[in-house]
């Protein structure tokens, strides 16, 4: 039975480094070449990966599909409203986000938290996408 | 004519561009159509990348200084080009679910078939 | 504030579909969409006030100079085409309140309206972006959410037209695309304006590529808005759809891109530089060829919703015919048939959905006798081709009226010809239906009067369709007045 | 009989977009019309304004935000279509 003993065993040490990339390369966007949407698809291949080793219930258990979508609808809503504001911010004179010092993590303003929203809809979207093909129905 | 030596990029990506629209147009088989829809679009985002770069610069990343307006290739190129890769991933996803399904109703990938099956049963 | 009208209609409409989706109960849902819809129907009536005064709003987004971010440009047609594309989704919501059950299980109800929203989302997009790329974004966002709707019923026919239309279609955006990147290689900018500064002056040194340009352009956005000889994915795709998503694309989707068509001819390039290449021969070859074959393959079609597909193919024509005459006033009446056609098109698809309701069947022949049971709703049909064939004082006939006399104005008196032979043909597939459906007696004993009545409420959505569209034949002087690219 | 029309049509297009890149100006110069004001603009104030050592980053997510927002509504709606076409 445990023909997969070895996939498992290097997944467990594997899969959380890549993890650990993906969210390197989109908190890294505006800094290092990188950025939302090549960091969330490093994402979206370690859910996968997951998935081919370990088999779907463990990773329906952490990410069921209904979590997925309220994370992609949650984080789009968040990139409009922050979007929103930062258009209309012009206009009425609205305070621009803090910039902070330049190369640090936490500076470009707005520019973090929307890589990060990004991130989680390339990554989600691609997960979703690959459990639908595999399953042939919802 | 010289020039279409010089601009050697933008020639490979036309020749790419054709491959591309041919296996789009000959082949009956769905997933091959589908491939040549990728390579169609990968000859768009080489010849439209291809605009961008200037002997001799580097990257448009300020690594540490910013060394001049003159140092850094043309950034605006690869920006357009992430969202155009984003559209043609979604694209061949959604063509690819779409066979999956025609496969389950028709049993064939072969367009031609299935567009020859006039609908028997439209309800 | 109100400059900003454009950048928070698209805003609000993406952020409620978003928000639908985390939302199970369909009711719910539905009043979103139409309570959103409703809203950007008011806020694009202030857009036009506000529009009026001011001839035209420029709106940067993302940064105040018009060179980094992305430009939006609202002149008086764009505002108006905008509230006439916001007003025909609303009565097309309000009609599927209470029909798309019927057609569509519960459980895929509520992606219609998502769809939906982001469809309207990105129809306004195109029409308002200043910008040669992102309005590439919104004609793919268009594409996606059109097919989206399409394959609302899980039948065998809707798949096979959504390939079909999917593997055309990326051809264009393909083409289309490459021509982004042919301009950009040539002039450096993405802001139309911009472009057409430089182009102006450095045409005469690129003289192939900017014909190349043109081809790509004419050809990849003729594709998606099928123009004629490349329409052939539109039959199967409008006839198999759900009727209000039917209504939405024949009237809505493929007018956009031919907007686009415009702003890229007309704005981009001037009319001079254009008039100047063989281009606009072409067009006014495929526009004329449209009109004529598009009308007699709907003569040909037995089922009631492919030939109201076909008549689209044969109203486009007369869009992209306005276009290839290549005057100020051309653009105008093809704006003013966008319009129109819209209004006129979209309560055509909807009667026609009642129609197959009630009876049942697709075929035309099962509606002979039809005005005996539902002699108000046929009314509205017969409106509806009376201005699709031209009568007097209806958008049809204005339009028609309009071209012949831009066709005299240019010198090219013949193609007048081409616009009766086309009014000719479009007689004879529209009045068939109305007169069996009054008067063809062969088959009415079994008929009783007025027995598959639609009620007054579910009908008032078509009636103000219908009523706006014999408005905007009335005010027709003025509105063409408005009209410029 | 296809499969010649669908080859000459390649052929033809190939040929006419080569037509096009010859008449394009030269590869990789610096005085390129594409390398104008515009993308000078944009590497001299994308790290002030926007505070990202990524100009690419910069211009994505500041100055054409629109653009990815589009874009996520494209992933977005893709996910719906593909759900919806799968729903049993």
């Amino acid at each position: 039975m445990n023909k997969d003993i070895i996939l498992k065993e290097v997944g467990k040490i594997i899969i959380p480094l890549v993890q650990l990339f993906g969210i390197y390369v989109i908190i890294n966007g505006h800094l290092s070449p990188g950025g939302g949407f090549s960091g969330g698809t490093v994402l979206g291949t370690s859910l996968i990966i997951m998935h081919l080793i370990y088999g779907e219930d463990l990773v329906r258990s952490i990410y069921s599909r209904k979590k997925l979508l309220v994370g992609i609808s949650s984080s789009l809503i968040f990139y409009t409203i922050i979007k929103g504001y930062s258009f209309l911010s012009y206009e009425l004179e609205l305070p621009h986000p803090p910039l902070g010092n330049f190369g640090s993590i936490l500076s470009a303003g707005f520019i973090l938290p929307l890589n990060i929203a990004v991130g989680i809809v390339v990554a989600c979207v691609f997960y979703i996408i690959f459990s639908i093909f595999i399953k042939d129905e919802v | 004519m010289d020039i279409i030596l010089t601009n050697y990029f933008e020639t490979g990506a036309v020749i790419l561009f054709g491959v591309g629209f041919a296996t789009l147009m000959l082949h009956r088989n769905l997933i091959k159509k589908i491939i040549g829809m990728n390579i169609m679009d990968t000859a768009i985002f080489l010849f439209f990348i291809a605009k961008g770069y200037i002997k001799g610069k580097d990257a448009p990343i300020i690594i540490n200084s910013f060394k001049g307006v003159d140092s850094y290739i043309n950034p605006i190129p690869s920006a357009l080009m992430l969202t155009g890769i984003v559209v043609a991933v979604t694209t061949t996803a959604f063509a690819l679910a779409l066979t999956i399904k025609l496969y389950n109703h028709y049993q064939t990938v072969d367009l031609e078939v299935i567009l020859r099956m006039r609908g028997e049963n439209n309800d | 504030m109100i400059n900003y009208i454009p950048i928070i209609n698209i805003l609000i409409l993406i952020l409620f579909s978003f928000v639908m989706m985390l939302i199970k109960k369909n009711n719910i849902v539905k009043f979103i969409s139409l309570a959103s819809n409703v809203f950007i129907f008011l806020l694009s009536i202030l857009l036009v006030k506000k529009v009026l005064i001011e001839e035209v709003i420029t709106l940067s987004i993302g940064n105040p100079s018009n060179l980094l971010g992305i430009e939006f440009y609202v002149g008086k047609s764009e505002a108006l085409v905008g509230l006439v594309f916001t007003f025909v989704m609303v009565m097309i919501l309000w009609y599927s309140k209470f029909n798309l059950e019927k057609e569509v299980e519960e459980n895929r109800l509520s992606f219609f309206y998502i769809l939906i929203n982001i469809l309207l989302a990105s129809l306004l997009g195109v029409i308002y972006t200043n910008d040669l790329f992102n309005s590439y974004v919104f004609i793919e966002v268009s594409t996606l959410s059109a097919c989206g709707i399409i394959i609302l019923k899980d039948k065998k026919e809707n798949i096979k037209a959504t390939v079909k239309y999917l593997i055309m279609s990326t051809i264009g955006s393909g083409l289309v695309l490459m021509a982004i990147a042919y301009i950009y290689s040539i002039t450096g900018h993405l802001n139309i304006s911009n472009i057409h500064e430089i182009i102006i002056n450095n045409y005469q040194f690129h003289r192939n590529a900017v014909l190349i340009i043109l081809g790509l352009f004419t050809v990849g956005l003729g594709i998606k808005s099928a123009v004629f000889p490349l329409h052939s994915w539109l039959p199967d795709a409008h006839s198999s759809a759900p009727t209000p998503a039917s209504a939405a694309l024949s009237a809505l989707v493929i007018k956009v891109y031919v907007f686009m068509l415009m702003k890229v001819l007309f704005r981009m390039f001037s009319y001079e530089i254009v008039n100047s290449f063989i281009i606009m021969d072409i067009i006014l070859l495929l526009g004329s060829m449209g009109m004529i074959f598009g009308s007699i393959m709907a003569i040909m079609q037995k089922e009631l919703k492919r030939m109201v597909a076909y008549s689209s193919v044969a109203q486009m024509g007369y869009i992209v015919f306005g276009i290839g005459l290549g005057t100020i006033s051309g653009t105008a009446i093809a704006i003013y048939h966008i319009i129109g056609h819209a209004v006129t098109k979209s309560s055509l698809f909807l009667i026609s959905g009642l129609f197959i309701k009630k009876t049942g069947s697709k075929k035309i022949e099962d509606l002979k006798g039809i005005g005996r049971e539902m002699p108000f709703t046929l009314g509205l049909f017969t409106l509806g081709a009376f201005s699709m064939v031209g009568i007097p004082i209806l958008p049809g006939f204005i339009s028609k009226w309009y071209l012949s006399l831009t066709c005299i104005e240019v010198g090219r008196v013949p193609l007048i010809l081409i616009i009766l032979a086309s009014s000719l043909l479009n007689l004879l597939y529209y009045f068939p239906i109305v007169i069996n459906g009054y008067f063809g007696n062969e088959n009415l004993e079994g008929k009783i009067y007025k027995s598959k009545k639609i009620p007054f409420v579910r009908l008032l959505p078509i009636f103000l369709l219908v009523l706006s569209m014999i408005v905007i034949g009335g005010m027709s002087y003025n509105l063409i007045g408005l009209f410029s690219i | 009989m296809r499969k010649i029309s669908a080859s000459l049509i390649t052929i033809i297009l190939i040929s006419i977009l080569l037509i096009g890149v010859s008449d394009l100006p030269e590869f990789g110069k610096e005085n390129n019309p594409s390398n104008n004001i515009l993308s000078k603009t944009y590497i001299e104030n994308t790290s002030k304004e926007t505070g990202a050592a990524n100009i690419v980053t910069g211009i994505i997510l500041d100055y054409r935000a629109l653009d990815t927002l589009m874009e996520a509504t494209v992933l977005f709606s893709g996910v719906t279509v593909i759900i919806l076409l799968f729903k049993v």
